[in-house]
C-alpha cells in the first residue's frame, strides 16, 4: 500500500488536482472560480504528461558527435522529451482557453454586473 | 510540378491560417479588402479538398510528411476516402456560409467583420486541420484552435449568447482534456502518436487496462464535443444565441467533425476486435443513440424557438450517427458515416433559413415565420427542401441515409433503434409542419389586431441575393446528393467501413 | 484600467530589470534550438517585461510606446516569418518545414532559429495585446 | 435526345413530366389568373393523351418499362406502365381535365384567397397520383405516394380555418403515420426477396418456405396500414373530416387521386405483391374481405346518420371504397376485374356527386339536406346529374356501378363466399336508403315560402343595383360548373353501356389475365 502510493505518488497527484478541479468547476457559483478549476484541471494533465517522460538521472537525447557528445546515448538514459515539447503546445492551449474566457466573462460582467451564476440565471428570467 | 505534386495537403490548411493572419494588418489599412481576401482562401482550399479528393479516387491514399520526418516520429498528414470527403464537404460548406454570412453579418455585427472573419478563417483551419491530420496529438491541436475559435464567435451574439459561451468553454475544455489524458495513457502503452502507426501497435496490447482506459477517455472527449446526449446540455443554448452566420457554420460542421473524429478513431485506431470483441462498446453506443434520438425529437417538439428547435434536432441526428454504429454492421455504419454527409448539409441549408428570417423578421422565433413563406417565396423553397431531407421524404439525401439505417437495424434485429428512429420521424414531421402552417397560413394566425391583408395584398420582399445563391446551392445539393447517392456510396463510403463488422 | 504606481522604488527596479529581463527573453528565443528555451518561452518573458512596465508606470506610457496597431502587425509579422521559412522550404523542393534543404551551413539550426524568432515575436505581442484588452476593462 | 424523349419507351416519364412543368409554370404566371388556369387546362389535355397513347402499345405489348437511374442496390428509380396502372392513369387524368374546368367556376365564383397555392398544390397532386399508377417498383411508389400526401395537405386546409387547419392535421397525422408502416413493410420486403419490384405472380413466393407466415402476415398488414388512404375502418375518420375543403378538393381526394391512389396500392399489394397465390396460402383474402366488409355495413349505417350533403358523400365513398376492397379480397377473377374496373367507374359517378354538391352550395349557399327542398326545380340539370350518379352508386343498370357490382357479386358466387355477397347487397340497399332522402327532398318538398320570397327580394335589389352583368358573369362562371358534371354524368351512363370505352374493360381483362395466368 505505501509503497503503492509513494512509487505512484505523482500519479496519484495529478489525479487529486484533477479531482480538485473538476471539483471547483462543477460545484463553485462564481464563474472566476470555474474558471480556475479549469486551469487547475488542465495544468493536472499537463503535469501527467510530464511525468510519463520524465526518468530519474536520465539526460538529455543527443546523437552521437551532437553538442559535444562522444557517444549515443541509450533509449534508457535520456529523457523522452516528447511529451515536454507536447506539454509545450497543451500551455499555449491553456493559455489560450484561459484568454478566451477571461474575455467571455469580462462580457458577462458588463452585461449582468455579476459573476454569481445565480444571480445570472436570476436576472435571463 | 504536375497535378500529384501539387501541394495540397499544405494550401488547404496553412493558406487560410495565413489569411486569417493577415486581415488584421489589412483591416488597419483598407477593411474592404478583406472580404475578398477571406472567400478567395476558402476557395484555394476548396478547389485543393478537390484535388485532394481526385487524388484520393485515383490513387488511394494520400499522405503527407511535415518537415520530411517520416511518421510516426513527425506529423503526418494523411487523406483517405473518409477524410477526403469530409474535407470536401467542410470547404464546401464553409464557402457557402462565406458568401451567405456576408450580409448577415453585416446586419448582425456591425463593425465587427473583421474579428469575425479573422475567428472564422481560424475555425475553418482548425476544422479542415481535424479532417486532414493523421496524428492524434496534432488532431488535439486543431480541435483545440477550432473550439476557441468558436467559443469567441458564439460569445458575441445576442441574448444570453456570452453566459452559454462560458458553459460551452468549461464542458468544451473537459472534453479536450479527456481527449488529451486518453492520448496520453495511448502513448504511455504504445510510445506512438500516429494512427497508422497506432493502429499497427495496438491489436497486441488490446488485453491492457491503459489502452481500455484510454479509449474509454478518449470516446467520451469526443463524444462531449459532438454533443452525444446526455453530454449535449451545452449545444442548445450556444447555437441559439450565436449570430445566424456563426450558426449556419458551426451547428452543422462542428458536431459532425466531432462524429467524423469519432468515427476514425473508433475504426481506424481500434478495430472492431477491440470494441466489438474486448469491450462490447457497441451495444452502449446503441442505447445511448436510441436516448440522443427519443431526447432530441422530444426536446424539439416543445421548443418555440426555431433555432433552438434546430439544436435539438441535431442532437436527435447525433443519435442517428451514434445508433447506426452501434448496430455495427456493414449496412448501418454505411447509413451513418453517409448520414454525417446528410446532416451537415440538411442543417447548412435550415439554419441559413433562419437567417434569413433573421435578417429578415429580427427573430427567429417560430411566429416569426407569420406569413414568411408568401413574403419569402424563394426562401421558402429552401426551407421545404431541408426540412423534407430532415424528415426523410425521398428523393432528398435524408432519405438514404435513413433507408440504410433503418435496413441495418432490421439485418441486426435492434428493433429498438428501428422503432427510434420511425418515432422521430414522426416527430419532425409534426415539427416542420408546425412552422409550415405559422408560414403558409396567414388568416390561421392572425389575432384581432393586425389589420386583415390577403394573400394579394402581401408583397413579396425576399432576402437579399448574396443570401438566397448559397441556399439554393444546398438545397440543389440536398437532393443531388439523394439522387446520386450510389456512386457516392460505392466510390467512397464503402472504403470507409472497416473489415472485421462481420454481416 | 491599470493605474500608474506612485511608488518610486517600484518604478525604479523595474526600470533597471526590464533591459535585462529582455536581453534574457532574447537569450533564451536565440538559443531555443540546441538547448532547453525557444521562441515560447522567450517570447512570454519578453512580454512579461511590458506587463511588468505596465504595472509600475501605467497604461498610457507602454501604449505610446507600444501601440495596439504595432501589436497586431508583430503578431502576423511573427506568423509570417514561420509561415515564409515553412513555404521556403518547400519552393527549394523539399516538403513543408524541411530546413535541411535550406541554403545555409547548418541549415537545419538556422531554420529552427528563425522559427523561434518568429514564435517569440508572435507570443510576446499576443500576450501583450490579451493583457492590454483585460486590463482596459471600464 | 429529345426525340427519344417522345418516342414511347419515355412515355411514362413524359406522362409524369407534364404535371410537373404544369405545377411550375402556375407557380411562374401567378399574377395573371387566365394564363395560370390555361396552363391547367392545357397541361391535363396534353396528360390524357400521352396516357390514352400509351394504351394501344401496353394491349399489344403487355407493358412499357423505362428506368432512369438507381435508387439501391437492386431498384431503380423505374417505370413500368401495365394494363392496370394505365386504368388509374386514365381516370385521374381525365377527371384532372373536368375537375380543373369545375375549378375555375368554383373558385371564382367563390373570390377564393390563394388561388395559385391551389392550383399549384393540384398538379403536385395529380402528378403523385400517375406517378404511382406508373411506377415499377414499391420505392418509386412511395415517392410519389408522399408527394401526393404533402400536395394535398395546403388544398385540405385551404381555407385556413380553424376547422380547415385541424382537418389537414388530422389528414397528415394519419396519412405519414400510413407512409412510416409503408416504409417499414418495404424495408421488410426488401430484406427478405430482395427487390421491390412488381411482378404479376408476386415477389414472396420465393420466400413462403423460408419465412414464417406470421412474419409475412404482419408485413401484409403494414403494407394494408400503409395504405390509409382507402379509408378502411377503422383508419377512416380522415376522410370525413378533410371534407372541410373547398369542393374540387374532395372531388380530388375522393374521385381522383388519393382514396384512389389507397385502393390502387391494395390491389396492387394483393396482386402484383403477395400474388393470389400467396394471398390463398396465407389465408389472407378472407381477413382483408373480412376488414371491408365490416367497413361496408359501418359506413353505410354513418351515411344514414348524415345531414351534411359532403360528409353523406363521404361515408358512401368510404363504403365503395371497401366495395372494391372486397372484390380483390375474393380472389376469383370476375371479382378482381369488378374491383379494377370499379376504380375509374366510381371515380365518373362520385366527381359527378361531389359536383354537383358543390355546385348547389355555391348557387344557393346550402350545405344541409333538409334544406335542400326545391333545389331540384331550381336547377335540374344538376340533380338529374345527381339522380344518376346516385342510382349507380346502389348499382342499377343502366350505370356503371351496375357492371362492377355485377362483375363482384359473379366473383363471389364463383368463390362461394356468400357471405360477401350478402354483405355487399345489403350495402347496395342502404346506398339507396341514403340517397333517396336527397332526392325526395330536393325534388318533392315544398320550398318554405320565406325563402322564396328573401331570394325574389335579392334578386330585385339586384336588378335595381342594375349590375346585371355581375349576374350575367355569375352565370357564366355556373356554365364551368355545369357542364363538366354533366359530361361526368353522361360519361357513368356510357361506360355501363360501352365498357370498352377508353379500352378500360380491355386493360381490367388483359390485367387479370395476367395476374390469374398461371394458377
Amino acid at each position: 500500500m505505501l509503497e503503492f502510493l509513494f512509487g505512484k505518488l505523482n500519479y496519484i497527484t495529478y489525479i487529486f488536482l484533477m479531482m480538485v478541479g473538476f471539483y471547483a468547476m462543477m460545484a463553485k457559483r462564481n464563474l472566476v472560480k470555474k474558471l480556475i478549476g479549469l486551469n487547475i484541471f488542465q495544468w493536472s494533465i499537463i503535469l501527467y504528461f510530464i511525468c510519463i517522460g520524465a526518468k530519474r538521472g536520465g539526460t538529455i537525447p543527443i546523437v552521437e558527435g551532437g553538442h559535444g557528445a562522444t557517444h549515443v546515448i541509450h533509449a534508457l538514459q535520456y529523457v523522452n522529451p516528447l511529451p515536454h515539447v507536447l506539454m509545450l503546445t497543451a500551455i499555449v492551449v491553456g493559455v489560450g482557453t484561459t484568454g478566451v474566457s477571461l474575455a467571455i466573462l469580462l462580457m458577462i460582467y458588463k452585461k449582468y454586473k455579476t459573476l454569481e451564476e445565480d444571480e445570472i440565471l436570476g436576472r435571463m428570467k | 510540378m504536375n497535378f500529384y505534386q501539387l501541394p495540397f495537403p499544405i494550401t488547404i490548411v496553412f493558406v487560410p491560417l495565413l489569411v486569417c493572419f493577415l486581415i488584421p494588418v489589412f483591416g488597419w489599412w483598407k477593411r474592404t479588402v478583406c472580404y475578398p481576401m477571406v472567400v478567395t482562401a476558402v476557395s484555394i482550399s476548396f478547389i485543393s479538398s478537390l484535388g485532394i479528393a481526385t487524388r484520393v479516387l485515383q490513387q488511394g491514399p494520400v499522405q503527407y510528411f511535415m518537415g520530411g520526418w517520416q511518421p510516426p516520429w513527425g506529423i503526418e498528414f494523411y487523406i483517405d476516402h473518409l477524410n477526403a470527403v469530409m474535407a470536401v464537404l467542410v470547404t464546401f460548406i464553409s464557402l457557402l456560409v462565406v458568401i451567405f454570412s456576408k450580409k448577415s453579418v453585416e446586419k448582425e455585427l456591425p463593425e465587427k467583420e473583421l474579428p469575425f472573419y479573422c475567428l472564422f478563417l481560424l475555425l475553418f483551419t482548425g476544422l479542415i486541420g481535424i479532417v486532414v491530420t493523421g496524428d492524434m496529438f496534432n488532431l488535439y491541436v486543431f480541435l483545440e484552435i477550432a473550439s476557441l475559435s468558436t467559443y469567441a464567435l458564439i460569445a458575441t451574439g445576442e441574448g444570453r449568447a456570452a453566459y452559454s459561451a462560458f458553459k460551452y468553454v468549461i464542458l468544451g475544455t473537459v472534453g479536450a482534456c479527456f481527449y488529451l489524458l486518453g492520448v496520453g495513457y495511448l502513448y504511455m502503452a504504445t510510445g506512438s502518436l500516429n494512427m497508422a502507426d497506432l493502429a499497427g501497435i495496438l491489436p497486441s496490447l488490446y488485453g491492457s487496462k491503459v489502452v481500455i482506459t484510454a479509449f474509454i477517455f478518449i470516446m467520451v472527449g469526443v463524444a462531449i464535443k459532438m454533443a452525444l446526449f446526455p453530454l449535449h446540455i451545452w449545444l442548445p443554448d450556444a447555437y441559439t444565441y450565436a449570430p445566424s452566420a456563426v450558426s449556419s457554420f458551426v451547428a452543422p460542421l462542428m458536431t459532425k467533425v466531432g462524429a467524423y473524429v469519432f468515427i476514425r478513431i473508433l475504426f481506424k485506431v481500434f478495430k472492431p476486435e477491440f470494441f466489438m470483441g474486448v469491450l462490447h462498446a457497441t451495444d452502449i453506443m446503441l442505447w445511448f443513440g436510441i436516448f440522443a434520438i427519443l431526447f432530441g425529437g422530444i426536446m424539439a417538439l416543445s421548443q418555440t424557438d426555431f433555432k433552438k428547435m434546430l439544436c435539438y434536432i441535431i442532437v436527435a441526428e447525433i443519435g442517428y450517427i451514434i445508433g447506426g454504429i452501434g448496430v455495427a454492421n456493414p449496412t448501418a455504419v454505411k447509413g451513418a458515416i453517409f448520414h454525417i454527409l446528410n446532416d451537415a448539409v440538411m442543417a447548412t441549408c435550415l439554419f441559413m433559413v433562419a437567417g434569413m428570417i433573421m435578417y429578415k423578421t429580427k427573430g427567429h422565433g417560430i411566429s416569426d415565420f407569420k406569413a414568411a413563406f408568401v413574403k419569402m417565396p424563394y426562401t421558402t423553397v429552401i426551407f421545404i427542401a431541408g426540412a423534407l431531407a430532415v424528415i426523410g421524404v425521398p428523393p432528398t439525401c435524408g432519405f438514404f441515409s435513413k433507408w440504410y439505417l433503418l435496413l441495418g437495424g432490421i439485418e441486426a434485429g435492434q428493433w429498438a433503434f428501428v422503432a427510434a428512429l420511425l418515432i422521430c420521424t414522426l416527430i419532425t414531421i409534426a415539427l416542420f409542419f408546425k412552422v409550415i402552417d405559422q408560414g403558409l397560413y396567414i388568416h390561421a394566425f392572425k389575432d384581432a389586431s393586425e389589420q386583415m391583408e390577403t394573400h394579394q395584398e402581401i408583397r413579396s420582399d425576399d432576402a437579399p441575393l448574396m443570401m438566397l445563391i448559397p441556399g439554393f446551392i444546398i438545397a440543389a445539393a440536398i437532393f443531388l446528393i439523394g439522387i446520386f447517392n450510389q456512386p457516392i456510396l460505392r466510390g467512397i463510403i464503402e472504403f470507409a467501413v472497416p473489415k472485421g463488422l462481420g454481416g | 484600467m491599470v493605474e500608474r504606481d506612485e511608488s518610486v522604488v517600484i518604478r525604479t527596479i523595474s526600470r533597471i530589470l526590464a533591459p535585462y529581463i529582455q536581453l534574457f527573453a532574447l537569450y533564451v528565443i536565440m538559443h531555443g534550438h540546441i538547448s532547453p528555451g525557444g521562441g515560447f518561452q522567450g517570447g512570454v518573458i519578453l512580454g512579461a517585461v511590458f506587463i511588468l512596465l505596465a504595472i509600475s508606470f501605467g497604461m498610457e506610457e507602454v501604449r505610446e510606446r507600444l501601440a495596439e496597431r504595432i501589436l497586431t502587425t508583430f503578431t502576423s509579422l511573427g506568423v509570417f516569418i514561420y509561415a515564409f521559412i515553412g513555404f521556403l522550404c518547400f519552393i527549394l523542393g523539399a516538403s513543408f518545414l524541411d530546413y535541411s534543404i535550406l541554403p545555409f551551413a547548418d541549415p537545419r539550426s538556422m531554420g529552427m532559429l528563425g522559427i523561434e524568432i518568429g514564435v517569440g515575436i508572435t507570443v510576446m505581442s499576443v500576450m501583450v495585446s490579451i493583457f492590454y484588452d483585460l486590463s482596459t476593462f471600464e | 435526345m429529345i426525340t427519344e424523349l417522345f418516342s414511347i419507351h419515355y412515355r411514362p416519364l413524359l406522362a409524369t413530366l407534364f404535371p410537373l412543368i404544369v405545377s411550375l409554370l402556375i407557380l411562374s404566371s401567378g399574377k395573371r389568373p387566365n394564363l395560370r388556369e390555361s396552363w391547367t387546362i392545357g397541361g391535363g389535355v396534353l396528360l390524357f393523351a400521352t396516357v390514352l397513347s400509351m394504351t394501344p402499345f401496353v394491349l399489344r405489348e403487355g407493358s412499357i418499362e423505362c428506368s432512369l437511374f438507381t435508387l439501391f442496390p437492386g431498384i431503380d428509380f423505374a417505370f413500368k406502365v401495365d394494363a392496370f396502372g394505365l386504368i388509374f392513369a386514365t381516370t385521374s387524368s381525365c377527371l384532372w381535365i373536368l375537375v380543373s374546368f369545375y375549378s375555375i367556376g368554383y373558385m371564382r365564383s367563390l373570390k377564393e384567397h390563394a388561388q395559385t397555392r391551389y392550383y399549384f398544390s393540384f398538379a403536385l397532386a395529380i402528378l403523385g397520383a400517375i406517378g404511382i399508377a406508373l411506377s415499377a417498383n414499391l420505392v418509386t411508389m412511395f415517392l410519389f405516394y408522399e408527394l401526393l400526401t404533402l400536395s394535398t395537405y395546403p388544398l385540405v386546409a385551404h381555407d385556413e380555418t380553424p376547422e380547415a387547419l385541424h382537418a389537414g392535421h388530422k389528414y397528415l397525422a394519419y396519412l405519414l403515420t400510413g407512409g412510416l408502416f409503408f416504409l417499414f413493410g418495404i424495408l421488410m420486403t426488401y430484406k427478405l426477396t430482395g427487390t421491390t419490384d412488381f411482378r404479376v405472380y408476386g415477389i414472396f413466393q420465393s420466400v413462403l418456405g423460408s419465412t414464417s407466415k406470421l412474419t409475412l402476415q404482419i408485413i401484409f398488414f403494414c403494407f394494408l396500414i400503409g395504405f390509409m388512404k382507402a379509408a378502411w375502418m377503422p383508419f377512416h375518420s380522415w376522410l370525413p373530416t378533410a371534407m372541410a375543403a373547398p369542393t374540387p378538393v374532395s372531388a380530388l381526394l375522393h374521385a381522383v387521386a388519393v382514396v384512389k391512389a389507397g385502393v390502387f396500392g391494395i390491389i396492387k399489394l394483393v396482386c402484383y405483391l403477395f400474388g393470389i397465390g400467396v394471398m390463398k396460402e396465407l389465408g389472407l383474402g378472407v381477413a382483408l374481405g373480412f376488414v371491408a366488409a365490416v367497413t361496408i355495413i359501418i359506413a353505410n349505417f354513418y351515411a344514414i346518420g348524415q345531414n351534411n350533403l359532403k360528409r353523406l358523400l363521404a361515408y358512401s365513398t368510404i363504403n365503395q371504397l371497401s366495395f372494391i376492397i372486397i372484390g380483390v379480397a375474393i380472389l376469383t377473377p370476375m371479382s378482381v376485374t369488378g374491383a379494377m374496373i370499379h376504380i375509374p367507374f366510381h371515380g365518373f359517378m362520385k366527381i359527378t356527386l361531389f359536383l354537383c354538391a358543390g355546385a348547389i352550395m355555391v348557387v344557393t349557399g346550402k350545405k344541409d339536406i333538409d334544406q335542400m327542398a326545391g333545389v331540384g326545380r331550381e336547377m335540374p340539370i344538376t340533380m338529374i346529374a345527381f339522380i344518376i350518379a346516385a342510382l349507380g352508386m346502389c348499382g342499377a343498370p343502366p350505370i356503371a356501378g351496375f357492371i362492377s357490382k355485377w362483375h363482384v357479386c359473379l366473383g363471389a358466387v364463383q368463390s362461394g363466399q356468400l357471405v360477401f355477397l350478402a354483405v355487399i347487397l345489403a350495402g347496395s340497399l342502404l346506398d339507396v336508403v341514403y340517397f333517396f332522402p336527397v332526392i325526395r327532398t330536393a325534388f318533392f318538398e315544398k320550398v318554405p315560402a320565406a325563402e322564396t320570397l328573401g331570394r325574389d327580394m335579392e334578386e330585385k335589389i339586384e336588378v335595381v343595383k342594375g349590375n346585371i352583368e355581375t349576374r350575367e358573369t355569375k352565370r357564366n362562371l355556373y356554365l364551368f360548373m355545369v357542364v363538366p358534371l354533366a359530361i361526368t354524368a353522361v360519361f357513368s351512363i356510357i361506360f355501363c353501356l360501352f365498357p370498352h370505352t377508353f379500352h378500360i374493360y380491355d386493360l381490367a381483362q388483359m390485367a387479370v389475365k395476367d395476374i390469374f395466368g398461371g394458377i
